[in-house]
């Protein structure tokens, strides 16, 4: 227990998030909000990385024009590009449930999770 | 029945991602830097970039970039694939 | 190379399976031949006596799939009922038993028991 | 969808968005933005178009770009720079900076104003997954666009 | 040019795929471009695992100066991608390769009247390119990367026949499965980046310090892992999966399970490797899992009516016995003596079983499959009599059958054989539960065998005939290879599986990396 509450705050933040997400993907019942609960968590997890990379008083890692203080005191860049792999694997994943999702619409006629079963047992 | 649980493993797992949080090292102070600093010194010799983002991005890293492409290559074959006009095969 | 794998209490090798396969078919091959030789195809012999009755369709007696082992899903039916409420085909109940097995393998990993 | 404001609004900024996503692709390497972004953003220009017109238009706008082969285009670039790097390096590596060749300019140490004749292979990676992208993102929408339309008529 | 060769297995099947869309309808031509890209893909790999069995590890940094070259000059930690290949990862490439060309030439007749062909077979060769990253990296968020790319992959080939409402229902739940299941790895991965400043598994291990907020982070990879290969009670997916998908693609598709399954044993023996007390505690977690995986699984698959369900449930308890064996070899694995005696034979018999069982289970899936092509339905009320009709589907049935009941001289038996004996050393229970569970394996394809291929021919069968060429040349392979590693259990337990097997226990050679550092 190195940290605190109020140091770790994004952390905690990143936390609710990802218990928002999970909340939105069981206890929905609209197919659509389950994939927004997915996307919730991707966000969570983004957000994550990105405050994992963070240094106090640092600067964004781009030299160039930047401010003369910025030399030594950069943040760390690979969460970003970390962040931004993600973003990008986040947006495939999205949109090929929504594919699914106007599929399992036009097979089913509604997207309640709960008559989207016709595989069980 | 299910709800309930449902709500109890929900919050079990829920507990521990607090405590992974709460407990994690504090924010804005990362231990250690050996990987970053080496790119944010040497990006600008090895990668020839300012933007020490993209060079992590597109030369350290770059084989991840290469896997982050073909998912969104894959995810376009994906959902091109699954929206193809079927002709009445419907069963 | 010898192809003789070795267990910790046995070991395998094709060339006593291959012996002891020609073996047994020579037993088998022995019993079978002094079976009854007065057995006649194409002939009364091979039609079931149904007391009379004529020989009904082979569709009709054909036991389907779902009636096999019909016995052992019945002697084992409060077992089975458990099993059909787990297996929801819900999405959402997927995701919530990972949350669940999450949850206790973190516990036993932290220490818990 | 399709009232005047959103077709003349798109009217006036497409142009400037598309120009917008070339230039972050183009300057990847130097300013904020990258490949993925500019690309995103150049799409999301060809997406205001797509929202802005009729089915029959879109079509006819888009039946005649070749997003597919853009998309396998830029993805065997990407292969292709990587390949590169195998004579006498590894996969993937830098192979073009400090060489001179084209993007090939050495970056002056510290803080500088940037040059864009610098990046070696990050530029051109920059600029196939920009391709990439666009055109992925592009035809993720339209298809969409497409079916939705579609099934609009039909109702 | 042999040094590149751990990049030249992952950029092939890429480019393969890359080029697949350019070939609009031509689907002739689409498909042999497929057959003939995996194919060298399974020249490649075997080159790979002979480097790797003579050489030992092979290192692979990308964008470094030299291949090898871990560390940059006078620097401490490791900065780059880098694969890191050792027998195990090798082992599993031949798998993947060898079972996506089985399944690019039963496709070849199996989907032909399907349109969309060419997205198709690209997607099989980005999943087989997702699965050979997955089984060759080793940094954590490229393998975070792959396991993407293999979900992806892999839920838009279920999606498929998007005429059927099932199979799109089958797609979005693998996607979400696997969605889900990765974006806890990426946190993981994300706390130990967060504690250690690195992605290097290797390195990583070297300097996990097993504190609280890292079990937390191990606890999360080995659910997710279990998750991904379908480990009870989290396996709802592979059934549904495995159902909807089309046959020639249920071979990968297997593959990326157990690459899944691979990556579980990665991330137990590498990452858990230093920790002396918990270890016991994981390898009974997963001794537990697994026999839990094997009984229920089974005794599911004794009441379904439709075929490739049924043998998706036999996937999911065959998964049981590698989860045992592994885990057995894994609660001995810090007692030196425990562990020559039976704890690396437990180790072989999980490892060996899961080649064993992918081309088993892949025969008998493609036999599914050939009787759905013929016959238009999986539902084994409506089959019979079908052994006149088909009846090279029929001897490869059988001979899969045979295997996966573990019956000698097929390849399910040995390595069954030495999970029995090695998991009657720690517990005899497990072993009871073990051969429970095959005997009611060989009774549930009795069952199958009985209703679809037995019985009197039924009339609206009359005009079937066999399936064409390419399916039972597939079929065949598989069939053959079968008896081969049934026959000679030893000779691929020697080359393959025993290097493999010494190369999960000896973590701390993989920690060095390649001897540098």
């Amino acid at each position: 227990m190195n940290g605190s509450l109020f140091v770790n705050f994004p952390f905690i933040v990143v936390a609710l998030l990802l218990a928002l997400g999970f909340y939105t993907i069981g206890f929905k019942r609209n197919l659509i909000k389950v994939v927004i609960g997915v996307e919730i968590l991707e966000g969570a997890v983004n957000m994550f990385i990105v405050a994992l990379g963070y240094v106090k008083g640092g600067y964004a890692p781009i030299y160039t024009q930047a401010p003369q203080e910025a030399v030594g005191k950069m943040v760390l860049p690979t969460p970003q590009a970390l962040t931004l792999t993600s973003i990008v694997i986040g947006v495939a994943v999205t949109a090929l449930m929504l594919a699914f999702a106007v599929n399992i619409y036009r097979h089913y006629g509604t997207l309640d999770v709960t008559r989207v079963r016709r595989l069980r047992g | 029945m299910r709800k309930a649980l449902g709500l109890f493993a929900f919050l079990a797992f829920v507990l521990f991602l607090f405590a992974a949080a709460i407990s994690l090292r504090p924010f804005g102070e990362p231990p250690h830097a050996e990987m970053d600093s080496y790119f944010i010194e040497h990006a600008q010799e090895e990668a020839s970039a300012n933007n020490v983002v993209t060079s992590v991005v597109f030369d350290y890293r770059g084989f991840d970039t290469l896997g982050e492409a073909t998912v969104l290559f894959t995810a376009v074959s994906g959902v091109l694939m699954a929206l193809r006009h079927y002709g009445g095969k419907e069963k | 190379m010898s192809f003789t794998l070795t267990t910790p209490s046995g070991f395998w090798n094709p060339l006593f399976w291959v012996i002891f396969l020609a073996l047994f078919g020579l037993i088998a091959y022995l019993i079978y031949s002094r079976g009854n030789p007065s057995y006649k195809k194409e002939s009364d012999q091979v039609r079931p006596y149904l007391s009379g009755n004529i020989e009904p369709a082979k569709e009709k007696v054909q036991v389907k799939a779902g009636d096999i082992y019909w016995g052992f899903i019945e002697a084992l039916k409060g077992y089975y009922k458990i099993l059909e409420a787990i297996h929801t085909g819900d999405i959402r109940d997927y995701i919530l038993w990972y949350l669940g097995v999450g949850a206790i393998v973190t516990f036993i990993l932290i220490g818990g028991v | 969808m399709t009232t005047t404001i959103i077709k003349t609004t798109t009217r006036l900024l497409a142009p400037l968005i598309l120009v917008f996503g070339s230039y972050i692709i183009l300057h990847g390497h130097l300013t904020p933005g990258g490949g993925f972004q500019g690309g995103a953003v150049f799409a999301s220009g060809l997406i205001l178009l797509i929202v802005a017109n009729v089915r029959d238009k879109v079509q006819e706008l888009f039946e005649k770009t070749p997003l597919t082969q853009l998309e396998s285009l830029g993805a065997l670039g990407f292969l292709g720079i990587g390949l590169l790097g195998l004579m006498s390096y590894t996969f993937l590596k830098n192979a073009i900076a400090n060489s001179g060749f084209l993007f090939g300019g050495t970056t002056p140490q510290g803080i500088n104003p940037g040059y864009l004749n610098t990046g070696g292979t990050l530029s051109y990676l920059n600029i196939f997954v920009g391709t990439k992208v666009l055109a992925g993102l592009t035809s993720i929408i339209l298809i969409f666009f497409l079916i939705l339309r579609r099934e609009r008529d039909e109702w | 040019m042999i040094e590149h060769l751990p990049a030249l297995m992952v950029a092939l099947p890429l480019f393969g795929a890359f080029i697949a869309p350019l070939f609009k309808k031509h689907y002739k031509g689409v498909s042999i471009w497929a057959i003939f890209i995996t194919g060298i893909s399974v020249v490649l790999s075997l080159l790979l695992t002979k480097e790797v069995v003579t050489n030992g590890i092979i290192m692979y940094v990308f964008g470094a100066d030299k291949p090898t070259l871990v560390l940059p000059s006078g620097y401490v930690v490791p900065i780059r991608i880098m694969f890191e290949v050792d027998a195990m990862g090798a082992f599993m490439a031949i798998s993947a390769t060898l079972m996506s060309f089985v399944g690019a030439i039963y496709s070849y007749s199996h989907v032909k009247k399907d349109t969309g062909l060419e997205k198709y077979y690209a997607l099989l060769m980005l999943l087989e390119a997702g699965i050979l990253g997955m089984v060759l990296t080793g940094d954590l968020f490229n393998l975070f990367v792959f396991l993407e790319i293999a979900g992806i992959a892999g839920s838009a080939l279920v999606g498929f026949r998007n005429y059927r409402g099932e199979a799109s229902e089958a797609g979005i739940k693998y996607l979400m499965v696997s969605s889900v299941a990765s974006l806890m790895v990426l946190f993981a991965v994300g706390i130990f980046y967060g504690q250690y400043g690195n992605l290097n598994l290797a390195y990583i291990a070297k300097n996990v310090s097993f504190n609280m907020v890292d079990m937390i982070a191990l606890g999360l990879l080995f659910a997710s892992f279990a998750m991904k290969c379908g480990a009870v009670p989290m396996h709802y997916w592979v059934p549904d999966a495995y159902t909807e998908v089309p046959a020639g693609i249920n071979p990968p598709l297997l593959v990326a399970t157990y690459a899944s399954l691979y990556a579980l044993f990665r991330v137990s023996f590498t990452l858990f490797a230093n920790v002396v007390i918990d270890l016991a505690r994981v390898g009974w977690i997963m001794s537990i899992l697994g026999v839990l995986t094997m009984f229920i699984g089974v005794t599911m698959a004794l009441i379904q009516k439709d075929v490739k369900r049924l043998m998706s449930y036999h996937a999911i308890s065959q998964t049981g016995y590698m989860l045992l064996g592994v885990g057995v070899g894994l609660t001995v694995l810090h007692d030196p003596s425990k562990l020559a005696e039976f704890g690396r034979d437990a180790m072989a018999g999980g490892v060996f079983h899961i080649i064993n069982h992918i081309i088993y289970k892949s025969l008998l899936l493609m036999t599914a499959g050939a009787l759905f092509y013929v016959t238009g339905t999986r539902n084994l009320n409506e089959m019979g009599g079908l052994a006149r009709k088909m009846p090279i589907t029929t001897i490869s049935f059988m001979i899969g059958a045979a295997a996966i009941s573990g019956l000698p001289p097929f390849n399910g038996f040995a390595s069954k054989f030495l999970i029995y004996e090695t998991s009657y050393r720690l517990n005899p229970l497990l072993t009871v539960f073990a051969m429970v569970t095959s005997v009611l394996t060989l009774a549930s394809f009795v069952k199958v065998f009985a209703s679809a291929f037995l019985g009197p021919p039924l009339e609206k069968f009359e005009n079937k005939r066999e399936v064409p060429k390419p399916m039972i040349v597939a079929m065949l392979i598989l069939a053959a290879l079968c008896i081969l590693f049934g026959l000679f259990p030893n000779v691929v337990l020697d080359k393959l599986v025993y290097p493999a097997v010494d190369a999960l226990i000896n973590f701390a050679q993989y920690h060095s990396w390649g001897g540098l550092a």
